[in-house]
């Protein structure tokens, strides 16, 4: 999977990261974090797959929280952290009740591909 | 009519608090381990220490002599016979014309018990005419190959050693036969 | 000494490291030969007495002795499953399959940094605790990296592509999620009584041991006795967290075959084994520092105190490097022992009682375990507010 | 020293996070969502909030991660997608996601660097766990409790919806024919 990173897409921000060893400022982590989420974004609409849909929610959660940590440790303040610690409860709560409709929608329709799982539309 | 049998219903007692807990239980577990682990070993330390073998002990079937060191055997092949996995074979023989006890008996010229086969039934103890073959107490046999396995007749004396038993059969036949008139 | 203390700060701790993983490294290898003599003897039986390397022989007393304790057979093990062929199945993933045992050993080492194992005093007179990394999180740090143990027998089982590995990492991920609530919630008493207002905040095991080697009465009491509900929760849910006996179920050979590693053989199974001593070791140490006052020698006798007995107490002025080892040592000794003690303990559990059911250790995370986790909790909360509040 | 290790695990966490999005296999992409969770936390130790980053190991790599690989593995879906594994409007969100992070890249770009101040001068607020609670329990305790309401309903709607309820067996038997 790592090969495949050969796109352009994956290699543009990080030779423009890695190219000067710069010492690392908010500037890096917030763009990291845009990085992510874009990652994330991407994998959303681009995975028929649920689970992994689901997935690439999470890791644009994610990216978002790194963002608020960096602000918070950059700018000296206690709020992003504690922020992010609610997102992170929010998110294993948010976990557990998509992953147990995905297994009820399992249980239903026995697939979890997107595009079969299209009873509103008809 | 069989009288009606008196049923008695018992009742379980339910659990109480502590039994749900399972705990005195654990802990009661707990202290019989415990006493064990202080307590006297029970292994037997086996190639030092010999278990004790009882009288009756169907051990790796032998052959005997009698106590003037003969041959017991007679090559009747009952045994063969009767051996449920056909584990024995014997090739019957003449006893030599020197030998002191010449033409009054056969004895066999091969006798092999394959342990490979054998069940240790001890039937052919059982239907020995002579006593010849006895399952003694030899409990551990191994080998490296099967061949080694297949006990011939000197592996079978010499596991079996000598019965001393007060029949002495071939002393009397021979007394018998010296004192009868020669047939031929 | 003074060369010591110049080498790098990266180096010193990547020795000191080393130095842990080459404790805990035979420890859980030991384990593994301690296991089959307690269980012989627990049962009435001699366990492994024959293997000796010749020379030991002629030893007089000393070579007969480990012998007779079965030292030998460990090093002959060692050696039988390094050397063993090392079968791969043809139908597993073989990426998972090969990487599922380092992923079991890397976090039971890991968690080794921040537990701390002894202590020694200073020039200060302050207790200065022996450990890679004193952290603010300490124990949360613990539970974290252990989680992360799970992924093995979860990649072990899937990657084996065999019915009971699977359905055994399937328990195995079930089990351990359910018993990390308990687990975590039953030492939060420990740390509301540690953290009293205006003490500062730390979840560091160090605070817990320094709160149990106070003076006094209240002072010098192991957690075990203020907290005995905790400390009962917590050794559960650490049986159900290791997999030990009454709750192995993602091994349970009498329906799964071996669980999770049922199509392992050799080293990578061995490693399995080596993983699984490791955190029983960890966690024994957790369990040692939490409720049965870390280095402290008795309930009530501080190790300071101990210390001063044996007159290895440091005057003022003088600081004598070779007392602050001997303190240092002596604290890991006590320590050690304590830490053997529950390993056996663990093991004594395992040769006595009979495995759970499934749906039993279910019922007994989530219905028993977590409810009363939780009105310890609640108790302890209150009784802290009405001791220490204003 | 800090420039290394936040390169080292910056390139981690987009590598798995990468990893997520383009691996076919299921399990492999929750194995990379593993990796990508356990680069931030050690993001977040670079960025000295300790307590966050021994909770997202906890919380995201111990038991989201987890609970991931649990439910993938219980479908038994390790073909991955059966047919083509990208949707075919896989190359306009492919553009739209690019046309994000140009947007972003132009606007750092432009505006130069976002201020920040040095490190070393500012306190790290994130490393001090007794700030931590203390925030927690005062200036946030609204959103505190609005979050263990939040979590005790989530596990109210979990147990709800793992339920077996009647009439969805029978739909599943008919769906099955039968077969269970």
């Amino acid at each position: 999977m790592i090969v495949r990173l050969s796109s352009s897409i994956f290699q543009f921000p990080l030779a423009l990261a890695a190219a000067p060893l710069a010492p690392v400022g908010l500037n890096h982590y917030v763009l990291l974090s845009a990085l992510l989420f874009a990652l994330g974004f991407f994998g959303v609409l681009l995975r028929r797959n649920t689970l992994v849909v689901y997935m690439c929610l999470e890791l644009m959660l994610n990216a978002s929280t790194l963002a608020a940590v960096a602000f918070s440790r950059f700018n000296g303040t206690m709020d992003g952290n504690v922020f992010v610690f609610f997102i992170i409860t929010v998110a294993a709560a948010e976990v557990a009740v998509g992953l147990a409709i995905i297994v009820a929608l399992f249980r239903l329709r026995r697939t979890v591909q997107l595009e079969e799982l299209t009873a509103l539309k008809h | 009519m069989l009288p009606p049998m008196s049923v008695i219903q018992v009742q379980r007692k339910p659990l109480t608090f502590a039994e749900r807990t399972y705990l005195p239980q654990v802990f009661g577990g707990l202290m019989i381990t415990l006493r064990h682990f202080f307590g006297r070993r029970v292994t037997l330390e086996y190639p030092e220490q010999r278990p004790e073998i009882s009288p009756g002990y169907r051990g790796v079937p032998t052959l005997v002599k009698d106590p003037n060191g003969r041959e017991k055997c007679v090559s009747c092949q009952l045994c063969e016979f009767v051996c449920p996995p056909k584990a024995i074979r014997i090739v019957p023989g003449e006893i030599p014309a020197d030998a002191p006890n010449a033409h009054v008996e056969k004895a066999p010229q091969e006798f092999e018990i394959n342990m490979l086969r054998c069940i240790y039934c001890g039937l052919c103890e059982e239907v020995c005419p002579e006593q010849a073959i006895f399952l003694q107490n030899v409990y551990s046999l191994c080998g490296y190959s099967r061949a080694e396995l297949v006990n011939n007749k000197e592996k079978l004396y010499e596991l079996g050693g000598t019965m001393p038993d007060q029949h002495f059969k071939w002393d009397k036949k021979k007394a018998a036969a010296d004192h009868a008139p020669v047939h031929q | 000494m003074n060369l010591f203390l110049q080498i790098p700060p990266v180096v010193l701790g990547l020795l000191k490291g080393l130095a842990v993983i080459c404790v805990i490294f035979p420890i859980a290898g030991a384990c593994s030969m301690a296991e089959r003599k307690v269980s012989a003897w627990l049962q009435g039986r001699f366990g492994p007495n024959r293997v000796i390397v010749p020379w030991f022989e002629w030893i007089p007393f000393l070579g007969r002795g480990l012998q007779r304790l079965g030292v030998f057979n460990l090093l002959a093990d060692g050696g039988k499953l390094l050397f063993k062929e090392d079968p791969l199945p043809g139908h597993v993933n073989k990426f998972y399959f090969m990487i599922a045992p380092a992923i079991a050993i890397i976090p039971a080492f890991t968690t080794v940094v921040v537990v701390p194992f002894g202590a020694y005093i200073d020039q200060a007179g302050q207790v200065v605790p022996l450990m890679l990394a004193n952290v603010d999180v300490g124990l949360l740090a613990v539970f974290a990296i252990a989680s992360l143990g799970i992924y093995s027998m979860i990649l072990a089982g899937w990657a084996s592509n065999s019915k009971y590995p699977f359905l055994g990492s399937v328990r195995a991920s079930a089990q351990l999620v359910s018993y990390e609530l308990s687990l975590t919630l039953s030492v939060l008493p420990v740390f509301l009584w540690v953290n009293a207002p205006g003490t500062g905040a730390s979840l560091s095991l160090v605070r817990v041991v320094a709160f149990q080697s106070l003076p006094g009465f209240w002072g010098g009491t192991w957690f075990i006795f203020l907290m005995p509900v905790s400390a009962f929760v917590f050794l559960i849910a650490l049986f159900a967290e290791t997999n030990r006996l009454p709750f192995d179920m993602i091994e349970s050979e009498a329906d799964l075959v071996g669980g999770f590693h049922t199509e392992y053989g050799s080293f990578k199974w061995s490693l399995f084994f080596v993983a699984e001593y490791a955190h029983m070791t960890v966690g024994s140490g957790v369990f040692v520092l939490l409720f049965f006052g870390g280095w402290n020698p008795l309930p009530w006798l501080p190790i300071g105190t101990f210390f001063g007995w044996l007159g290895l107490v440091q005057s003022a002025g003088q600081f004598s490097y070779a007392i602050a080892i001997t303190q240092g040592v002596l604290s890991i000794a006590i320590f050690l022992a304590k830490v053997l003690f529950m390993i056996f303990f663990f093991m004594w559990v395992r040769w006595t009682v009979p495995r759970f059911r499934y749906d039993q250790v279910m019922r007994i995370g989530w219905r028993r375990l977590l409810p009363l986790a939780l009105a310890n909790v609640v108790v302890y909360a209150i009784v802290i507010a009405l001791l220490q509040g204003d | 020293m800090a420039e290394f290790p936040f390169y080292l695990f910056a390139f981690l966490t987009v590598v798995a996070a990468a990893g997520v999005v383009v691996n076919r296999n299921a399990v492999n992409a929750a194995i990379c969502l593993l990796v990508s969770f356990v680069g931030m936390a050690a993001l977040f130790v670079l960025l000295e909030a300790y307590f966050l980053a021994v909770l997202q190991v906890l919380v995201y790599a111990g038991a989201v991660a987890v609970l991931f690989l649990f439910i993938i593995m219980l479908f038994d879906v390790k073909g991955g997608d059966p047919r083509k594994p990208y949707k075919k409007i896989a190359a306009g969100s492919g553009l739209v996601a690019l046309a994000l992070l140009t947007t972003g890249l132009l606007s750092l770009a432009k505006h130069g660097q976002l201020v920040s101040a040095d490190p070393a001068t500012v306190p790290a607020a994130g490393a001090n766990l007794k700030t931590f609670g203390y925030q927690l329990f005062t200036t946030y305790l609204l959103p505190v409790e609005v979050t263990g309401f939040l979590l005790l309903i989530a596990m109210l709607g979990v147990v709800v919806l793992s339920k077996k309820h009647l009439e969805e067996t029978e739909a599943r038997s008919q769906h099955s024919g039968g077969k269970v």
